[in-house]
């Protein structure tokens, strides 16, 4: 592949709004698109969106988007030079990325060995840690013992964290706030950490209240290149879902974005990165960040910097992956207003974000200015169980936050899905809540703030309009009177045509 | 033309009467003009109800009329006068002596806790159901002797489908 | 009303999309908003997007939209505080914009003095070249004799143009390109002024050859603050009837954008104006462009304007209206990347863009990037026959005019509207011709370059396709074989619930 | 089962066979594997053709298909095996005597330019239509004598409703 030399045809091994985004983006660069789809996935929208598509397997993901080997074969078969893995599914499987560049395949994304780097956490912090980027304090550190783990709170200083080395899942945690109350918390989390693990080594961190979630997306092309596009806010989750993102945060300021760019930067240099990536950091409550991971991959909230910056992350993952260098300097890059992603789920937040599925009877999108809706389900669209359940982004953007949110209250009142509960009205209780708008909120924000029970209201109409219309479908569909009236009537507006029989 | 209209908390006497695009329409006494098109059959029209325009879609499932507009899905148990009247007399069924444990969502059957013959407390989870990476409990509300399992891991379950029977305690 | 207090409801005195655009930019500043529709219009999505919709009169604009006396005593009787005219039916009328001041509402637009002289064309350019705007030379000046007449063309240099004072229509119109053939057409407009217009005064101007038709949008406050958001390139037009804007256009410079932004606020300041306007300039070859009219309205093409400054015209509309000073100075804008407008009309573009009307049975609206869709149709919607034949507005926005272009006819390939012809695969072949791109264009590009004819192939799916759905569908509408397989069949899709009758 | 197809300029025959979701079609001897899912009875329906999707919506107007697909519509007018073969010997058609001349898109009669009775040549305008705000000559193909006129200035016409009937000359 010589440099600025694009691919001709790209195979998306993906589904539902991800896949059409990357459509889109090949169709804008002349690229021939393929599809692929699973057995349960024939009438998902996004095969409408691609130039080519393929079956290549049952419904459950590891038959299908799961499945390399399957992948792979389609991508030969059907010509494609590359291949684009979206976010999920095969996104992070550096097997899937050597795949691929063992089948003569270049896979948008960064190199297998940064995946297979990035992938194991407390390697990726070691990695940070070598190369300065800051990592919570204590966090690599394994200790056996009280004297140890004595000195070493002392050094980070109080509230610290235990945690099992070889845990995870929350078992074998304590907090300490105390010299006082070491002793026993290391005991305890110790003898949990040899039952449930076989392994009674503790790490011993610097515990972050309340802390945010910040992200910086960075692009890296082939030839040494690095930039970032600036950072999201992406506090407002539950169970690690993320919810609403936003960039730029409110809770930086000029100062932290360039230190936390710049620790973005050197983190890709770090992972020897290529291609677009996020880094992760937590945030504590006085402006200090901490490296916590890194995503080897585009994001789902990748709109918010694209609507803030007007640079494109998908065509560069394509161009960058076809070899080109980066297009944009670090100086070139500039930040204009406010946007913010709303996620809709197929939950139900008055009922604990249950999973809501069924038949979507019908849709309406929200339109107009400065809103973006990347969608994939349509009026008479089930959706399946077998997959995630994001159904929809709402992007908005505006001059400043305010006219963002305020934006987004309007997109979002516009936004219609019936048949199936949504987080919709979710997200129109912290559009205008006074602490989200006050931009006061970490990630444990959803727990202090939102009780979702189905006694709140959901929107607005009132009770009698769905009375009214219950009572007039009844009234109209009687049975014909004698005077013909109703069944007339009913007919006038009936302009269904059907098909009428051919066959003899 | 009368109807009673129950909805999840309360319960509205309705009249109306139609003369053309325009129906009259009395709730609980409270008179409302309504300008109705039909755009679809009978099951999807634009009101005007108080100047404010709404595009509402009727569904029927059993007894249940599903009224939905603006993103919103109300549950409606319509009866004409006739069979208002009739219900009220005949009273409520009595409490049946088993329970139908049905899956809330469609989904995944990812495992079964309990076996026929097995006496289970209430709120005792019954199935495992996965749906969009997620795994839900599905749990027993009254507790007693199961009768049958419907079920196995593995099977797609859709949503109301029955998975459990327990006769009660 | 005091400086800073917005309006608590307003009355949008349109319908269509441009409705919807105004009700949006309300509901995004909480204002409350009320719509109007005529007989015709009772199913016009523009009632879906009002928080109140009243009924104002018969199908025929002048029973309805055009009916100042309803319109106001609507507004009254809603409690509205002000009226937005949108583009077309009232908005440039000042008797409306008097009328509403007399009924004590805020007319959201100039004044009516404003509106009155920009209304009247050889006014406004007089008042224009008395303040130092580029007219076209000559264009003031009436002769009576030929003697006249050569000392003016000698002065301006040909080519010319002879034009009846009085007259309009092109009638009494004459091209001359020499001192030659003065004499002969001067003779003739002469005597086809009189006899047309019983008026023999001649206007002699010099003849643009092959303009190009640019616009300046500019945003004037109540207080004296003028400024201008850059211009629009509107050259791709017939019969005067704008198709595809552009903003910034490939034909000016940043000194011409300079002085021809200069110029419009000149202009602006020339005629006392208020709230948003625009300045339309025709440019010559050379780039000197002179004043043509001053839109004393919002426009259609609008949001090209907005994708590229980051301000909301209508949002500003508003606040200005409401007393409030500008938020922004002239230093204060800046452009970034390349919009194109492509506007949808209910035409068929093969049949010489006849109107093409009837029942839209399916719409399927373009999403994703930087894509905006300004639009009032939907499936099963009836296009009525009385009122102007804009259906929908696809605007796009890339980092240089090739994105957006680019992005443009993948916006188009998404879009799909059956039913009616449109404008869509118009579009489709402009977005892809050599002289669109290269920016090489002027008003006589759709006249030179464009051959709509029914041979030409709208779309690319291959008929077989068509014959495949059509046999399919034969066999489909059976009636029931002996084995009950078709039937069946037809019974497993059709999830069409009907309402029971609940009637006894 | 055979039909025969005829679009605007070109005719073809097609077999079809059916077995499951999946069509063998055969056109003019080329032979394509199809994926059909009809959602919405037959009219609606996802197509699968050398793996590339279509949204297809199939309505019917007299003897004519309309088939609506990425925006583009065909008219194909299709006939089984009997129909092709009774048609093809009954034969053409004669030439009618008369010309209905019919209003090319819904709008507003203007103005009628003719009267019962008149001898007009071909080409002849004989109303004018207006719709959204353009102004439309409707003309005579063949010229004759004016049979009847149908509308009068203010009517509002239907796309194809006729407007003026004429003896051909």
């Amino acid at each position: 592949m010589t440099e600025g030399k694009l691919f001709k045809k790209v195979l998306v091994a993906n589904r539902g709004e991800i896949a059409i985004r990357v459509f889109r983006a090949l169709s804008e660069m002349g690229i021939g698109s393929v599809g692929v789809y699973s057995e349960a996935d024939r009438l998902s929208a996004h095969l409408k969106y691609a130039d080519e598509a393929y079956l290549i397997g049952g419904a459950a993901p590891s038959e299908s988007y799961l499945n390399i080997e399957r992948i792979i074969a389609t991508a030969k078969k059907a010509g494609c030079e590359a291949i684009h893995p979206g976010y999920g599914f095969l996104a992070e499987s550096h097997e899937f990325a050597k795949a691929c560049e063992d089948a003569g395949l270049v896979f948008i994304g960064p190199s297998p060995e940064s995946i297979k780097a990035m992938g194991f956490k407390t390697k990726a912090k070691k990695i940070m840690k070598d190369s300065g980027v800051p990592v919570i304090p204590g966090c690599l550190a394994g200790v056996t013992d009280i004297q140890q783990a004595e000195k070493l709170a002392a050094e980070i200083g109080y509230p610290i964290m235990l945690k099992a080395s070889a845990g995870g899942g929350g078992k074998g945690m304590r907090i300490v706030r105390s010299r006082e109350e070491l002793d026993q918390a290391f005991r305890t989390a110790r003898s949990e950490a040899e039952s449930y693990f076989g392994n009674p080594e503790i790490f011993i961190e610097k515990l972050i209240e309340r802390p945010r979630h910040i992200e910086v997306q960075i692009l890296a092309d082939n030839h040494g290149n690095v930039i970032h596009l600036g950072e999201r806010e992406c506090s407002i989750q539950r169970r690690y879902q993320k919810l609403i993102e936003e960039s730029p945060s409110p809770a930086i300021d000029s100062e932290t974005r360039k230190q936390i760019g710049a620790a973005a930067v050197l983190a890709a240099k770090a992972a020897n990165y290529r291609n677009a990536g996020t880094v992760e950091f937590i945030m504590d409550q006085k402006g200090n960040f901490y490296f916590l991971e890194m995503n080897t991959r585009l994001q789902v909230e990748h709109p918010v910097t694209e609507f803030v910056t007007g640079i494109d992350i998908v065509i560069n993952q394509i161009k960058i992956a076809a070899g080109r260098r980066l297009e944009y300097t670090q100086d070139e890059i500039s930040w204009r207003g406010s946007a913010i992603e709303c996620r809709i789920y197929a939950e139900d937040p008055m009922n604990d974000f249950l999973p809501s599925l069924g038949r979507i009877k019908r849709v309406r999108n929200p339109e107009g200015p400065w809103v973006r809706v990347e969608n994939y389900v349509y009026s008479g669209y089930e959706v399946p169980v077998y997959y995630d359940p994001l159904i929809a982004k709402v992007i908005t953007w505006g001059a400043d936050r305010k006219s963002a949110i305020a934006r987004m209250r309007r997109a979002l009142s516009e936004y219609i899905i019936e048949g199936i509960e949504t987080t919709i009205p979710f997200h129109m209780w912290v559009m205008r809540d006074p602490h989200f708008l006050a931009g006061d909120f970490d990630t444990s924000y959803i727990d202090r703030h939102y009780v979702g029970d189905s006694r709140r209201k959901r929107r607005k109409t009132p009770p009698e309009v769905a009375v009214i219309a219950a009572c007039i479908s009844a009234i109209e569909s009687q049975p014909q009177k004698k005077d013909g009236h109703s069944r007339s009537r009913w007919r006038d507006v009936s302009r269904r045509e059907a098909a009428r029989s051919w066959a003899r | 033309m009368i109807y009673y209209a129950r909805l999840k908390d309360s319960e509205h006497e309705v009249e109306v009467d139609r003369s053309g695009d325009t129906y009259r329409v009395v709730i609980d006494g409270k008179p409302y003009v309504v300008d109705a098109k039909l755009l679809d059959g009978p099951t999807t029209m634009s009101l005007i109800v108080d100047n404010k325009c709404y595009e509402v879609a009727v569904t029927n499932s059993g007894s249940v009329m599903h009224v939905a507009t603006g993103g919103e899905e109300f549950e409606i148990e319509l009866k004409s006068q006739l069979e208002y009247h009739r219900k009220a007399s005949a009273g409520d069924e009595p409490e049946g002596t088993s329970e139908e444990i049905k899956a809330p969502m469609p989904g995944v059957v990812v495992s079964v806790e309990v076996t026929e013959g097995q006496v289970i407390e209430p709120s005792a989870p019954v199935v495992i159901v996965e749906a969009m990476k997620m795994q839900n409990e599905i749990s027993s509300l009254s507790g007693g002797r199961v009768k049958s399992v419907l079920v196995k891991p593995g099977d797609v379950v859709d949503s109301r489908q029955t998975l459990v029977v327990i006769d009660r305690a």
